[in-house]
C-alpha cells in the first residue's frame, strides 16, 4: 500500500480542461433547440475538469491507497473475503455479455439465459430448496425478500396477525432491520453460554403472532447451531417459517443443507460464499431460494425453461409473486461471475471450500489459543469462523479489540471484523476462507503474538496505531459531527486537504 | 478446483495442531442425520480453461445485435480507463471500508462521488450508492414518509409516467410498510401527468409526490409547476432522473418558483448511464442526493471528511447511527452491501466527461434520438405517439401489431424499440425507441429501413 | 484527441514564461524551407469511442477460427490472472528499471524470471529477454563466436530441420558480421539430422552447432550424441528450444554424455508459449541462458541481487558494461528495449502452472496431438510423414495438393495446418499440425471429417 | 507506491502446491509413453509451487514498488513516456486479435491486416517515405534494418567498400552498437558548442568509405540540428546515405518531416511517438520507413493490397530484401495500440503532440532557469527534451546529477535521463512529454528547487538520497561484483531477501 495521500481530484481541475477523446462530437445547439429553455439547466454541475492521464494516475494512487485481498490477508469475520479469481471477471466481462440489453428478446441472449438457468439449479441444489430466485441484489435484499414471502405466504392463508419475526440477538444488523422493512416487529431471543439459542426463551416467544424466524447456522458466533431441528421443530409447530441467512453458507457448503434443517427459505450472498468481488462495499447477490410452499411468491422475474429454450418467468406466470425488487433482473453481471466460479468448483470443490475453511478457522482457534488468546467458545468447534474476546486484555492493559485491529494493519494485514457479534464483549471475529495458505494463518498469529507482548510492554504502540498507514486513527466522532460530506473549493472547507 | 494452497502436509501438521484425526470430525457437531452424502445437481468441476470455452462459446452464441433499447438502460460510450481502473485488484478485491485507515482509496472516492453526484443533481448530500434506481425509488418513498413530519397519511403520488418496473419496485420495497401509492393517470395526448391531474388531492394529506424527468416516455414533465404544488401543499417531492439528462436538464434541486423551498427534496436515479455496461441489468447503482436537513433520514453509507490523530485531513464512513450494523431495527433502511464498485466506475467516467463532456453525451444522444424518430416516421404506417418535448427517447405508434415486426428485426440483428403494449395497452401498437451517441446514421438508416420492410411483409401477409 | 492537458490559459502563461508570442515561434530554428504546411494521408482524428467501434467490427471480420497450426506459435490456455497483472498500470506503463529504487517491482519479476527460465533450460544464468526466438537464435550465434575462443571460423551449422523462418532471421541478424550458416540436411524418412549428416565436418574449423528440439517438424532429435559430437570438436552448442516441452524433454543444460562438458553452451527460443496470447505473431520475447562462464558475453538486460545503503537486499540491472548504454559499438548486441511485459506474463504463468502444471500442460499437448494425427491418418489419402518420436507437433502427407484443401477447410472455419511447401517442396503434398490442451476430442473430429470431405472433393473435382 | 518489499515468489512455494484450476487435466502416463525415456527430463525445474492467490497476491505487490507512468511523472529523456491510452490496450486486446495465428490464412485476417496497411501509410505520411516495413520489433532493431538496407544498397551498386558509419558523439549507444552489428566501423563526429554538428569534422569525416550518417534530429542533446540540409548534401555527395533514428520524432510530428530534410531511411519508435507502453522494459516496435532507392531492401514481410484484399509481400516479393528480423512479422500487437492511437490523434491531433510537446520542454527550461540551474544549450530552443547540466552544483556542493536524480524519487516524480548524453558533464536530460499539466511541470520545478535549497543546507539528505523508497540507494559495484543472477534455496546466497 501507498504512503502518500491524494489530493482532491477537483483540485486537479481547471475549467476548460477534458479528456475529449471521450466525448462524441458537438452536435452543435440546433441539436438541442427543442428543449424548452425553462427546463434546461442553468450552471454547469463540479465536475472534474482534467486530462484522461489526471484521472488515470489520480484513481490510480487511489486503489494503492486500499488494502485487499489481492495485497493483503483480510480475515474480516463474516465476510468471506477469499480469493476473487480473475477469470470470474474476465469471462463475465466478455463484449456480448455486456452489452446486451436486459429488455432483449428472450431469443437474444439463450447462451446467457443458460447460464442464469444453470446457476438457479445449482443454487437449489446446495440449499437443498425447490426454487430459486436470482433478482435480490445483496444478502439484505435477498432477506427482505424472504421475509416478504413469509408475510406473503401467511396473508394468503388469510393468517394477518403474523407479524413478528424473531431473531437471537448476535444476528447480523439486516436481520432486524430487514424484518422492520417488512413492516414486522423483532422479538430478540438470547443465546446460551455455549452460543446455541436459548430454548426456553424461545419456547416462550413464539406463538399465534410469530411469523418466522431468522437464524443463521453457523450462526455469527462462529458455531453450528446444534439443536436446529429442535428449533425448527418449536417455529414449526407454532405456526412461523424459518429464514436461513445464508451469510454464513461457506462452512457448510455440500456439508449440509438449509433445506435439510428445516428452514423453509434462504439467501445466499455470492459474494461471500461464491467469491464475487465486494468491490470496496459492492456490488453483491443473494438470490433467494425456498421450499415449494413459498414458490409462489418468489420475486420476478425468474429464468423458466420450455423444451429447449430459455425463458422469462413474470407477474403473470406467478401472480401472487412479491413483486420486483429491480429495475430489472438484478445483478446480472455478478450471477455470471458466480455462475463462472461454481462451475470451476463443481461438486467436488464445493465440498473442498467447506472443508478447508473450517480446517483454517479451527487452526486459527487452536494456534490463538496457544498464543494467549481466549476463545469466546472455548469448548466448540469452530465454523469457518471464530470469535476470541480481548475482555482480559482490555481490564488488564487497557488495550482493546480496536486497538487491536488497527495495530493489525501495521503488520500489513486486514483486521478482523470488531465489536460485532455485540454480545461478546471486545471480541475480534476472524474469518481466514479456504484459500489462505498455513503461511499466511501462521503469520497472523505471530503479529497478534507480538501485539499482545507489546500491549505489555509499551501499550501506547498498539492504543496509538496505526502508524504505518496513509493516515493515523480517524476521528469518527467530529466525522459525525462536523459534517463534511462534499468537496467544497478552496477555503469553504473547515478541513483542508492533505495533498 | 477450489483454489485451495493446501498440500497434504498442510493439512495433516494442522489437524495435529488443532488435536483432531480427520477434516471430518471438525464437522462432528452437525447433527449426523442432517449431513450430506453427496451433491447431486451440481456438475463436476471444470478447469478454467473449460469454462472459459464454455462462456466465449454462449456469448457468440448470443452475438451483439444493434440495439435501440433504452426504457431505463442506455448504451453509451464507455472510456476503456473507467473499468481498467474498477477491476484493478484494490478496488475490486475490497471491502466495504469499516477500517477506514486502510481504505483511504475507496472512501476518498466515494467523497469525490458524493460531490459529483450532489452537484450533478443540485442537491446537498449524496450517498455512497443503493443498488439500482427502482429500488432507490422505493427508499425515497419510505424515506420521505420519515421526513415528512407534517404527513400522516404515507400516502404518495406516482405518475403512471414513471416507468412501470420502478413503480413495481418502489410498490414491493416500501408496500409492507403501509406506504399506500397512488397513481395519477397521463394524458394519452401528451404523454404527460396533465396539471389537471393534481386538483383532485388538493387538500388531502399527501407524504410525498414522485416525478420522473424525463418520464418513461422520454416527455418532460413541467416539474416546476409540480414541484410548487406539492411544496405548497407540504408535500415532499422525489425525482427520478436520468443522470445523463441533466448535464442538459434542469436538475431536481431547482425545480420549482426560487425561494426558500426551491428545489426536490430527494433525487434517485440509476447510474447506470455513468459508465456501467448494459449487462442484462445489473449489476448498475442507485443513486440518491438530498436536502441536508434530511441527511439523518438517509439509508446507504456515507462518507465523510475528518481529521486523524496527528490532524490531517481523511476519510471515514459516518452517520452510521442510521445504519442496520448500529441502529439495527430501527435504521433507516436495512441496505449493507452497495454498489461501491459502479460507483466506482462512475466516478472516473464522470471524471473523463467533466461537465463539457457530459453535455456533449447528452445532446449527441438526443440529436441521434431526433434522428432516429425522424427516420423512423418517414416509414409509412409510423408515427410520433405523443406531442410536446423528449429528452433522448420517444414513443412511437405503428399501424400493426408490434411483437411479431419486432421480433423480425431481431433475426435481423436489430433490437427496434420496446414494446409498449405490456405495460401501456392502451396506447395501441407502440415502441419506445432510443438512440445514445454510440449510433450512427448508417445504424438509424439501417433499422429504418428494415423496419420499413417488415412492416410491408406484416401487412402483405 | 492527443490527450493534452492544456487550457487555452496555461499556454498562454507557458509562452509568456518562456518569451515568446506563439507555440509557432518555438520552431523557428527549424529552417522555414522544410516546414510542413500539412499532413496529407492521415485521416482526421477518431473519438475512442469511434476507433472502438472500428477496431471491434474489425475484429469480428476475422472471427475465431478452429486452428490446429502450430510451427512456432502455440495456442495455450491463458489464465486470466496473467493479463490482468501483466496490464496493470505500475508494469505496463513503467520503462526499463534504469532507477532501480524506483522500480523494485520490475527488477524483483525480472530476477524470479531468470530463475525460472534457468531452472527450465538447466542452464546457469538466464537474461531478461530478447525480441522473440528467431532473432534470439541470430544473437546466440553472434554471442557463441564471441565466447568461442577456440575457434575462428564463424562458421555455424544449421540442420535443415530448424524452423526455417528462424534461419532465416539469424542470418539476416548475423550475416552483416561474416557469420557463415551451413545447412545439415535431414533424412527425408525421419525428418531429423541424420548421425551420417555431421561426419563430413570433421577435423573443420566450426564455432557452433545450432540444434532445435523438438526440430520445425516437431520430431525428435538425438539431442545427446549431436552434443557430444560438438563439444568433442570445441564446437559450442546452441540450443532452439520450445520452453513447454522442457517440463517433459529433457533440458539443454542436460544434454550429452555426463561429465564437465554436459549440456548446451547457449539455449534459447519464443517464449510465446508461456502465457502469452497468439496475436499475429507478436509480441512474443525471446528468452536466453547459458552457462556461468560466458555470462559477459550475453546480449540483454540482466538482474542481480545486491545491497542496499542499509544493508538490505535489493535488486538492479547489471552487467551493464556489456550493453551498448555504456560500451557502444563494442556492447555484445545493440538491443536496448526487449520485450519486458511479455517477460511479466510468464512469470506470472509459470508461477501459476508449476512444474506439474507445465508438465500437464506437455503432456495434453502431446497427447491431443497424438489424437489429431491419429484422427487425420484415418482419412483415406493422409498418412504420418516422418516416422520416429514427436513432440505435441507433427508432419503429415496428403494425397492431393495442399493449399486449396487449407483454403476450403478455412472457410468453414479450420485452420488445419501449415502448407510445408513453402520451405520443403521435396516433402510433396504435406501438412504440419499442432494441437494443443485447449483442443478438444470433438475439434479434433471436427476437423478430421472436413478434411475428409475436402479430399473427397477435391478428387472429385 | 508501496514501501514493502516483497519476498522472492520461491519460499512462498511449497512442494505439491499449485493453482489446478489453470491445469489440464491429466492425460495420464500413457499419453507420453512414445517419448524415449533417453530424451526425457529427469528432475523438474524450479518453478514456484503456489496457489493462485498467492501469485496474484505477489505479482500486485511487485507491482506496487514500481513507478510508472499511471502512477508518477515520468520525465525521462529520449523515452517519451507519455500517457498510454487504456483504449489502445483493450481494443488491441479483443479475443480475435489475440486469437489469431501469425500463420493465418490471408482470408482470415483481412481486419487486422487492413490496420497493418493503414498503419504503413500513415507511417509514410509522417516521415514522408516511399514505403515501410513494421516488423523490426524496436528502435534498435529498427536501426539495424536500416543500417543493414544501407550496407545492402551499396553493395548491390557493386560499391563494396563503403563499411564506415559516421555518428555524431552524442548519438545514443544503439546507434554505434547498430553499426557494429552489421558489420560497419564507427566514425564519431564531434558537436559544436551550440551541440550542432561540427560540420568541419564532418567534411573530414566522409569519403569514399562512407555508406552513411546516423542522426536523429532534434538531436539527444534536445536541440534541432539547423544545417540538417548541409549535412545531408555532404553526405550524400560523398556517396553516404542517411539514417533518422526516429526516437525524437514526438519533437517535430507533423511539422518537419524526416524525408524532407534529406534521410533516406527512418525507423520510428512507436513505443515513444505513438505512445505504445514501456511495459517495463518492453516490447516496443521500430518499423523502418525508406526513400525510393531503398525500397527493395525492406526487410519482410509487408502488407501489400491487391485489389480489395490486403496480403503479405514476402522474400519472392522483394528478392533483394534484406531477409526477416523476426519469427513472423514483429510486434504485431504493439503495432495494432500504435494504430488505435495513431487513428485517435489523427493529422490535427499529431501536430498537436509536437506542439505541446515542445512547449512544456521549453517551459521547464525557462522555469528551471529561473530557479538557478545552468541549461546545457542556453541560447538554443528546446525541443521537446532540454538539458540541464549540474557541473557547478557538483563542484561547489558536492551534489551530483545522480543525487538530484535519486532525491527526486522522493518527491515522487521519477529522475530525468542522467549522464546521457555523457558529452555534457552532470547531465540532465528531460522530457517532459506534451500529456503532463502545467502543474505537474510546476511542482517538478519547485521539487528541483527544493532539493537544490537542500543541496547547500543538507548536502547529505541528497547524497544519502533516497530516503521513502522501499530499498535504499543500491550497490551497483557490488552487483556485478557478487553475482547473483538468481535464487537458491535458503543457504546458497550470499544475500538473504528481504521479506
Ligand atoms: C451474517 C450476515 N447476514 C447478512 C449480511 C448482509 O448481506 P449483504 O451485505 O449482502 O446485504 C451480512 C453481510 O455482511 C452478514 O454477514
Ligand atoms: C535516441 C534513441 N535512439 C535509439 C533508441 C533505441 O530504441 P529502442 O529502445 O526502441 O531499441 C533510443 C531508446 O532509448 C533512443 O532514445
Amino acid at each position: 500500500m501507498s504512503s502518500r495521500l491524494e489530493k482532491p481530484i477537483f483540485e486537479y481541475s481547471v475549467t476548460g480542461r477534458g479528456a475529449e477523446d471521450q466525448w462524441p462530437r458537438d452536435p452543435g445547439t440546433a441539436a438541442t433547440d427543442d428543449l424548452p429553455a425553462k427546463l434546461r439547466r442553468g450552471k454547469r454541475p463540479l465536475l472534474p475538469e482534467v486530462s484522461e492521464l489526471e484521472a488515470v494516475r489520480h484513481f490510480t494512487r487511489l486503489s494503492q491507497l486500499n488494502f485487499s485481498i489481492d495485497t493483503h490477508f483480510y480475515p474480516l469475520g463474516s465476510c468471506t473475503m477469499k480469493y476473487n479469481p480473475k477469470a470470474c471477471n474476465q469471462y463475465a466481462m466478455l463484449p456480448e455479455y455486456l452489452a446486451r440489453h436486459p429488455l432483449s428478446p428472450e431469443s437474444v441472449g439463450q447462451g446467457f439465459l443458460a447460464c442464469m438457468y444453470e446457476l438457479q439449479e445449482m443454487l437449489k441444489a446446495v440449499t437443498s430448496m425447490q426454487a430459486v430466485a436470482l433478482s435480490p441484489m445483496a444478502g439484505a435484499q435477498g432477506e427482505f425478500a424472504g421475509v416478504a414471502m413469509i408475510r406473503a405466504y401467511h396473508r394468503a392463508r388469510g393468517d394477518l396477525e403474523r407479524n413478528e419475526i424473531i431473531v437471537p440477538e448476535a444476528a447480523h444488523g439486516t436481520n432486524p432491520a430487514t424484518a422492520t422493512m417488512c413492516g414486522c416487529v423483532v422479538r430478540e431471543v438470547p443465546v446460551d453460554a455455549q452460543g446455541d439459542v436459548d430454548l426456553e426463551a424461545l419456547a416462550a416467544a413464539v406463538g399465534p403472532k410469530t411469523a418466522g424466524i431468522m437464524l443463521t447456522n453457523p450462526s455469527t458466533l462462529g458455531v453450528f447451531e446444534r439443536r436446529i431441528e429442535e428449533v425448527a421443530r418449536m417455529v414449526h409447530a407454532a405456526g412461523g417459517l424459518l429464514y436461513y441467512d445464508g451469510a454464513n453458507l461457506n462452512a457448510i457448503l455440500g456439508k449440509v443443507r438449509p433445506g435439510d434443517m428445516g428452514f423453509d427459505v434462504v439467501h445466499i450472498n455470492l459474494h461471500k460464499t461464491f467469491s464475487t468481488p465486494h468491490g470496496g462495499g459492492g456490488p453483491g447477490a443473494g438470490p433467494v431460494g425456498v421450499s415449494a410452499r413459498l414458490a409462489p411468491f418468489l420475486p420476478v422475474p425468474i429464468v423458466g425453461r420450455r423444451g429447449e429454450r430459455y425463458c422469462w418467468l413474470t407477474e403473470r406466470d406467478l401472480p401472487q409473486s412479491i413483486g420486483r425488487l429491480s429495475g430489472f433482473m438484478g445483478n446480472a453481471g455478478v450471477l455470471l461471475r458466480a455462475y463462472v466460479y461454481m462451475r470451476m468448483l463443481g461438486r467436488e470443490g464445493m465440498v473442498k471450500v467447506s472443508e478447508h475453511a473450517t480446517l483454517n478457522a479451527n487452526y486459527l482457534l487452536a494456534q490463538l489459543t496457544r498464543a494467549g488468546f481466549d476463545a469466546a467458545y472455548p469448548t466448540r468447534r469452530a465454523s469457518h469462523e471464530l470469535i476470541i474476546t480481548l475482555r482480559r486484555q482490555a481490564k488488564e492493559l487497557g488495550v482493546t479489540a480496536m486497538d487491536f485491529a488497527k495495530r493489525l494493519l501495521d503488520h500489513g494485514m486486514h483486521a478482523p471484523t470488531t465489536y460485532f457479534p455485540l454480545l461478546v464483549p471486545e471480541c475480534l471475529l476472524i474469518e481466514p476462507t479456504e484459500t489462505e495458505s498455513k503461511a499466511a494463518l501462521d503469520a497472523f498469529v505471530a503479529a497478534m503474538g507480538d501485539i499482545l507482548a507489546e500491549a505489555v510492554k509499551e501499550p501506547e504502540r498498539v492504543t496509538g496505531a496505526p502508524h504505518t498507514m496513509p493516515v493515523r486513527r480517524l476521528d469518527d466522532v467530529r466525522a459525525a459531527k462536523q459534517l463534511d460530506l462534499t468537496w467544497k473549493p478552496a477555503g469553504a472547507h473547515a478541513i483542508p486537504s492533505t495533498s | 478446483m477450489a483454489f485451495i494452497p493446501h498440500t497434504r502436509a498442510d493439512v495433516e501438521s494442522m489437524l495435529a495442531a488443532i488435536g483432531v484425526g480427520s477434516i471430518e470430525q471438525l464437522f462432528d457437531e452437525i447433527p449426523a442425520n442432517l449431513r450430506l452424502a453427496a451433491l447431486s445437481n451440481v456438475p463436476e468441476a471444470l478447469s478454467e480453461m473449460e469454462v472459459g470455452r464454455l462462456m466465449t462459446e454462449r456469448a457468440r452464441l448470443d452475438g451483439r445485435p444493434l440495439c435501440f433499447i433504452g426504457a431505463g438502460a442506455y448504451e453509451h460510450h464507455i472510456p476503456a480507463a473507467v473499468w481498467a481502473i474498477a477491476t484493478r485488484g484494490e478496488f475490486y478485491s475490497a471491502y466495504t471500508p469499516y477500517q477506514a485507515e486502510a481504505s483511504q482509496g475507496t472512501l476518498q472516492l466515494l467523497y469525490e462521488y458524493q460531490t459529483m453526484m450532489a452537484s450533478l443533481t443540485g442537491m446537498e448530500v449524496s450517498n455512497a450508492s443503493l443498488y439500482d434506481g427502482a429500488s432507490a425509488m422505493g427508499e425515497a418513498c419510505l424515506m420521505a414518509v420519515r421526513a415528512n413530519r407534517k404527513s400522516r397519511s404515507r400516502r404518495i403520488l406516482v405518475p403512471s409516467t414513471v416507468n412501470p418496473h420502478y413503480r413495481r419496485t418502489a410498490a414491493a420495497v416500501a408496500g409492507n410498510q403501509g406506504l399506500v401509492f397512488e397513481e395519477l393517470p397521463y394524458c394519452t395526448e401528451e404523454g404527460c401527468v396533465p396539471a389537471g391531474a393534481l386538483a383532485r388531492y388538493d387538500g388531502e394529506d399527501i407524504t410525498a409526490l414522485v416525478i420522473q424527468q424525463p418520464n418513461f416516455f422520454g416527455r418532460l414533465e413541467d416539474v416546476d409547476a409540480l414541484c410548487d404544488w406539492a411544496h405548497a401543499r407540504n408535500i415532499l417531492v422525489v425525482a427520478v432522473v436520468n443522470p445523463t439528462s441533466l448535464a442538459l436538464l434542469k436538475p431536481p434541486g431547482e425545480w420549482g418558483s426560487q425561494g426558500a423551498n426551491k428545489g426536490a427534496d430527494i433525487a434517485v436515479g440509476d447510474g447506470q448511464p455513468l459508465g456501467v455496461p448494459l449487462s442484462s441489468g445489473g449489476p448498475y447503482f442507485g443513486f440518491m442526493t438530498a436536502r441536508m436537513e434530511h441527511v439523518r433520514q438517509m439509508p446507504g453509507r456515507i462518507v465523510g471528511r475528518t481529521l486523524d490523530a496527528a490532524g490531517r485531513a481523511g476519510f471515514t464512513l459516518t452517520l452510521q447511527a442510521r445504519e442496520q450494523h448500529i441502529r439495527r431495527a430501527k435504521a433507516t433502511s436495512n441496505i449493507c452491501t452497495n454498489q461501491g464498485l459502479l460507483v466506482t466506475a462512475a466516478a472516473v467516467y464522470l471524471s473523463l466527461m467533466g461537465p463539457a463532456g457530459l453535455e456533449r453525451v447528452a445532446a449527441a444522444s438526443h440529436a441521434r434520438t431526433r434522428e432516429l424518430v425522424g427516420a423512423l416516421t418517414r416509414v409509412p404506417g409510423v408515427r410520433r405517439l405523443f406531442r410536446g418535448p423528449v429528452f433522448h427517447e420517444e414513443a412511437i405508434a405503428l399501424d400493426r401489431p408490434a411483437a411479431p415486426v419486432l421480433e423480425k428485426l431481431a433475426a435481423r440483428g436489430i433490437l427496434a424499440g420496446l414494446d409498449l403494449a405490456e405495460h401501456y395497452p392502451e396506447l395501441g401498437p407502440a415502441l419506445l425507441v432510443c438512440a445514445t451517441e454510440t449510433k450512427t446514421s448508417a445504424d438509424i438508416e439501417r433499422c429504418a429501413g428494415a423496419l420499413a420492410e417488415c412492416l410491408r411483409e406484416a401487412r402483405a401477409a
